[in-house]
């Protein structure tokens, strides 16, 4: 994700360390930090949600506002998903519209949101090819240590899950739930570095990674999203280990996830 | 639009405030890991967080200057932190509030001791309430100190201005809107220089040199309380840091075992 | 304003000269150049006026188009200013667009005229919520030699008080002078260097200035907008001087802007 | 809307086509005369040219790797590759396939043999139909190795998907739209290494697996496809093609002539 | 056209064969090369062309949506036409918002089709003054080897006399052929180096040219568009020599299009 | 629309022009301060200022010439020169004739003097009635002699046309706009070379070479109010110059005098 480099003498240390089966904050190769939810932390947002992965910290806000749907579905409202690598979160993020990466990453994000299912869009539809909700999920990240695709999406979702339409801002009635429809999946990222495999790598190990994967799983534990990054492979049996690897920590971060909001 | 009763009978403002009270204010230091310093302020609604990295080196190299560092602020609003949604990215207002809050820490930062770099202060309003350009020049002062960059002194920062006829100190954004005039100021506490001082709105001068009087005992304020966030995490540093690490790590671990019980 | 160096022998001259009371073009501290106000000299304009203030000059011209209301304010016309620091002007404005500094001196002449209360722009609404006039205000500066920020404001409002709504070329009937309602404030530059106060500061004395204040005063000599640059500071003391030396300078100005205006 | 159905009661797909089948591939080496390398593909209605400039000084200096090569990939769609114009230039979609194929490519490619380079690849869309992004990388493979950059292997890419509850590979727009699950992969067809894998529908985990060995397969076969075109490239280039340039000429003049003549 | 570096040996090779009144290609100072004109390559668009012009290759579309008119022709459909000059076609192309040159080639041939009075745009309106068609001509160069104005106009011209009106993917009926008026002016390109004058220059004579000169010519040899360019200079007496080579290969041409266009 | 009839009886144009005449021009060399040269010419109700900076480095350094300066020339129109708003900055309109006037000067500079430096070129338009480009450019080529940058000869220009089938010099808006042809030149006055040649319309051979030397014609009248501008500049320089500084001191001390005493 980040520029920073990492220097030869920490690569070689993590590489030491994965080759004894450990990582440089005592967790095993499939073990998540510690993953804290706190939604409804912005009063002006129509939903919110603060999510601390590690010291990895994400402010995710939903807004929604009045306006055309897209030509091809005059019955759908709309989803527009955005993240902000803030310059303070980390002394690689610049200001300026945002680089490769920034897109990557909510667009993956989207995905997650849109092809779940989650949102029941029809719902949103006011007048049909007129006058629909458009739901805004704005991503901030705050502190960058690592791992901001799970962040991200677990912030997006929490502050999906705790938001209203404001029926009453635009002076059409009382605030209403957002209507979600089902439980979302959730994603769970991996990277490998010299042949080992491991679960929410923190900044420095994802600075030497070779590659990286993106498991999305819903309650079924069926694949619901997949982004494979950076320029390493993955062999058809390294996939199936991080399935596993990701099954195991999808219904953890559930259990914290279904807590936090509530659903 | 009829107009808003601001000051009640008994001369209460509508949080029921007297003329020269603040409104609540919260400071957390070093709330962030990867930044240098940083500081989340809460004051009123509003929810501002600062960070400091540097000195570094001035990039691109044509903004060195060979005698001092240079103080670079971005200040920005997060798309959620007002009503109706902000578009992301920096526009007109955040790059003139930039400017100026930038030009007023430079003043405090002993520029001279770092030649040819770059502070790097950036500001983020996740709520706001009236007051943002204040709460962000209060929490990067914080910010600075915290990241252990030597200032003249500690700038603080609070705006005033006139409601329903009435001089008053520090303005919820239904005085803002509805009030008669807007006065943002800085100073360095110590000196009372001001550092930054914008205003729109009607005051007479006798209003106005009140008015300043009230900001500048307010600025005071405000830095006793800067000074005692700053001592607080000092004396905390060390010991407590390190347990909360260590039992972090333990809350973590119990957490990820009892949800594997459940 | 600029980034044009002034030689270190010239600011040690400029420094050596302040200290008896001195300026380079022999003004007095609280002295202003000569100002010339030509208003009308644009005829595709709504309203225009060329302004000079010794040898720096601004030409400003007024347009109105018809467009929506900010949804906050359905029943108020609309005010754009914006400043164009030309390559013409001056060795340091480069193509492209606005900078900091820019966009600060469009602001504060915006401020200047949307905050005295000038512009009736309640007349300026032809169908709540639907459509209004929007003011465009452009500032074009020709010739940079100090204070752009007086002789923005100057050509800005004195274009302002010869523009007309041009009724006749939307077909809505005959044009109409725009709505104005009061005498404007004035503002006056300051800066300070090495100790010393000076009102209309040339290009030279802007760039060794270590503070600069700009203060617009009513008829009643009531302070109606501040701004404050640069990274020095001020005392109150020194505050108090520089309004003093603003409440003499702006009467003086303001009859040198209502003979031109003729309003 | 009414949902389409996408597969008969033979398991017949909508072209005609059985599960595994592709749809008709026609491969152009060297289409383009300035590039170093070069490839044009019609993959169903697909349309899709690439090609290669490098190994050459990789700009901005920054960028620059003292131990190996960049690889730099510019995706894009042609305006009116699609039924509503599309705004030229690059976007957000853009951006995303341009990053992730060009990190599949720079797996390929032996890039520590070119130290400080940049290798360019630049994938124009000039019709569009589903499996825009494994046409491009399967042409941006092939274009590759015209261009005389060694790699470990051709890069092979495939996209397959779920339709009326089966697994299919090759999905053209109308299986894209109404299927319940796209899937595209690339991989290097002598390990099987995945290089791109992206996914977004809903797949049980035994379908997951079942539809990865079929896109393997179609890689494979895809692979098969793209060294029949090198191949014949390669042997016709010294004697046949010296003969187009002479004969282009001959008609050219001819052409002109004729025109003259009428 | 580009910034490549031609030798100074190429070209002191190129002087010479020219004042031996030889090229490269050993075609003659007056002399085209091979066109082939190909429409209706792209099943999406509305029409399209690929033209090659030698060794330079552009491929032309033109979509159709529907949108506003211009206030000051509410009755006339619009023409908007862009090059992309994609760095797939040379080295010196680069991403990113189109320079100097590609603005230039846009706008030379959107006036040769505009000015051509080809599109009977009045009948493209559908609602005066709210709803008309909007035409996109979009030009892209795939392979630059040499006078892009020449196969950019060409690739255009053929688009459009291929393109339909796309009711039907508006449900507004069935498609009918877009409405052409006349038979298009053709425009021809000259460089002049080394005081010799030469037609459709390749790329290398196109890169060491003093001036260039496009010249577009209708049925009757009426001069329809003119744009010179480069910093050399043509006299009076070189105009006229360029007017007789573009009078004879005009016509040339203009049988080569209308046989691929069937117009 | 009903057509404008724009030739009457007696063979005169709407403002009561003959073909062959132009309209009132008037030129002041030297407006500007900053600048090293400046021109502002009105040209009927074209309303153009020009000025001149260089030679100097050329920024960034790829775009320096070994052997000659490059001349950069920024075209631009104020956003109130036209009846309807033009959006302030740049254009696609504006880019291109910035670069034909650019190249147009380039021809003109003695440009081998100034190895790796560049000269700025700045037009802005500030009141627009058509034919604003040969403004521009006769401008622009009376503020480079200002800023004494040597030049073979002093460029000219002018737009005709043809106007109710009539072929006239020097159109003016409504002729621009109702008219059947539009031919701006640039030339050499001394050689007659053509420097910048555009056009669009409908012009028969015989009309479009009957119009150039009518042009021709023209430039070297523009080229003579040049001359002569420039020489009353030069004439007054010294003296007079020097009295107006002194001069408008005192009126200024004068007015302001005046202002106190009122």
């Amino acid at each position: 994700m980040s520029k920073s480099v990492v220097s030869a003498i920490r690569k070689d240390y993590l590489y030491k360390l994965a080759q004894d089966g450990k990582r440089m904050d005592d967790r095993k190769f499939d073990e998540y930090r510690k993953i804290t939810i706190e939604p409804g932390v912005i009063t002006h947002a129509e939903g919110s949600a603060r999510v601390r992965l590690g010291k990895t910290e994400v402010c995710a806000g939903v807004k929604l506002e009045l306006g055309e749907p897209y030509a091809d579905s005059p019955n759908s409202g709309v989803l527009i998903t955005n993240s902000e690598l803030l310059p303070l979160a980390s002394p690689d993020f610049e200001r300026g519209p945002p680089r490769e990466n920034a897109i990557e990453l909510s667009r993956v994000v989207d995905r997650g949101i849109r092809e779940s299912g989650m949102i029941d869009f029809e719902k949103l539809c006011i007048e049909p090819g007129e006058k629909v909700w458009k739901v805004f999920v704005d991503l901030y990240v705050l502190d960058h240590n690592g791992n901001l695709f799970d962040a991200c999406a677990l912030a997006g979702l929490a502050a999906l899950c705790t938001a209203k339409i404001p029926f009453e801002r635009f002076g059409l009635g009382k605030d209403v739930p957002l209507p979600l429809a089902t439980s979302p999946p959730i994603s769970c990222t991996h990277v490998k570095f010299n042949g080992a495999l491991m679960a929410d790598p923190s900044l420095d190990e994802e600075l030497i990674a070779d590659a990286r994967l993106t498991i999305a799983l819903d309650e079924k534990s069926h694949f619901r999203a997949i982004q494979k990054g950076e320029a390493g492979s993955f062999t058809l049996d390294e996939v199936k280990e991080i399935t596993k690897m990701a099954q195991s920590n999808v219904e953890k971060i559930r259990n914290i996830f279904k807590k936090a909001v509530k659903r | 639009m009829e107009k808003i009763k601001l000051i009640d009978e008994k001369g209460k403002r509508i949080d029921g405030r007297g003329a020269k009270d603040l409104r609540p204010i919260k400071i957390k230091v070093h709330p962030l890991n990867r930044a240098d310093g940083s500081c989340y302020i809460e004051w009123g609604t509003n929810k501002v967080i600062a960070s400091v990295y540097g000195p570094k080196e001035a990039q691109p190299k044509h903004l060195q200057d060979p005698l001092r560092a240079i103080v670079r602020c971005n200040y920005d609003m997060a798309s959620f932190s007002v009503d109706e949604r902000k578009r992301p990215g920096p526009d007109r207002r955040s790059s003139e509030i930039s400017k100026v809050i930038g030009e007023a820490l430079e003043n405090a930062v002993l520029t001279n001791l770092f030649p040819r770099t770059m502070i790097e202060v950036n500001i983020e309003v996740l709520e706001a309430d009236a007051g943002t350009r204040c709460t962000g020049l209060t929490a990067a002062g914080i910010a600075l100190a915290d990241a252990g960059i030597p200032m003249r002194d500690i700038p603080a920062a609070c705006a005033g201005g006139k409601v329903d006829g009435k001089i008053v100190v520090d303005l919820r954004k239904e005085e803002d809107q509805a009030g008669d005039a807007d006065l943002p100021i800085a100073i360095l506490p110590r000196t009372k220089e001001i550092l930054l001082m914008q205003m729109d709105g009607d005051l007479s001068e006798k209003e106005f040199y009140e008015l300043l009087d009230l900001l500048a005992d307010a600025c005071i304020n405000i830095s006793e309380m800067q000074k005692k966030a700053l001592l607080d995490r000092y004396k905390q540093e060390e010991d407590v840091e390190e347990d909360k690490e260590t039992e972090g790590k333990k809350t973590e671990n119990k957490e990820i075992k009892k949800e594997e019980e459940e």
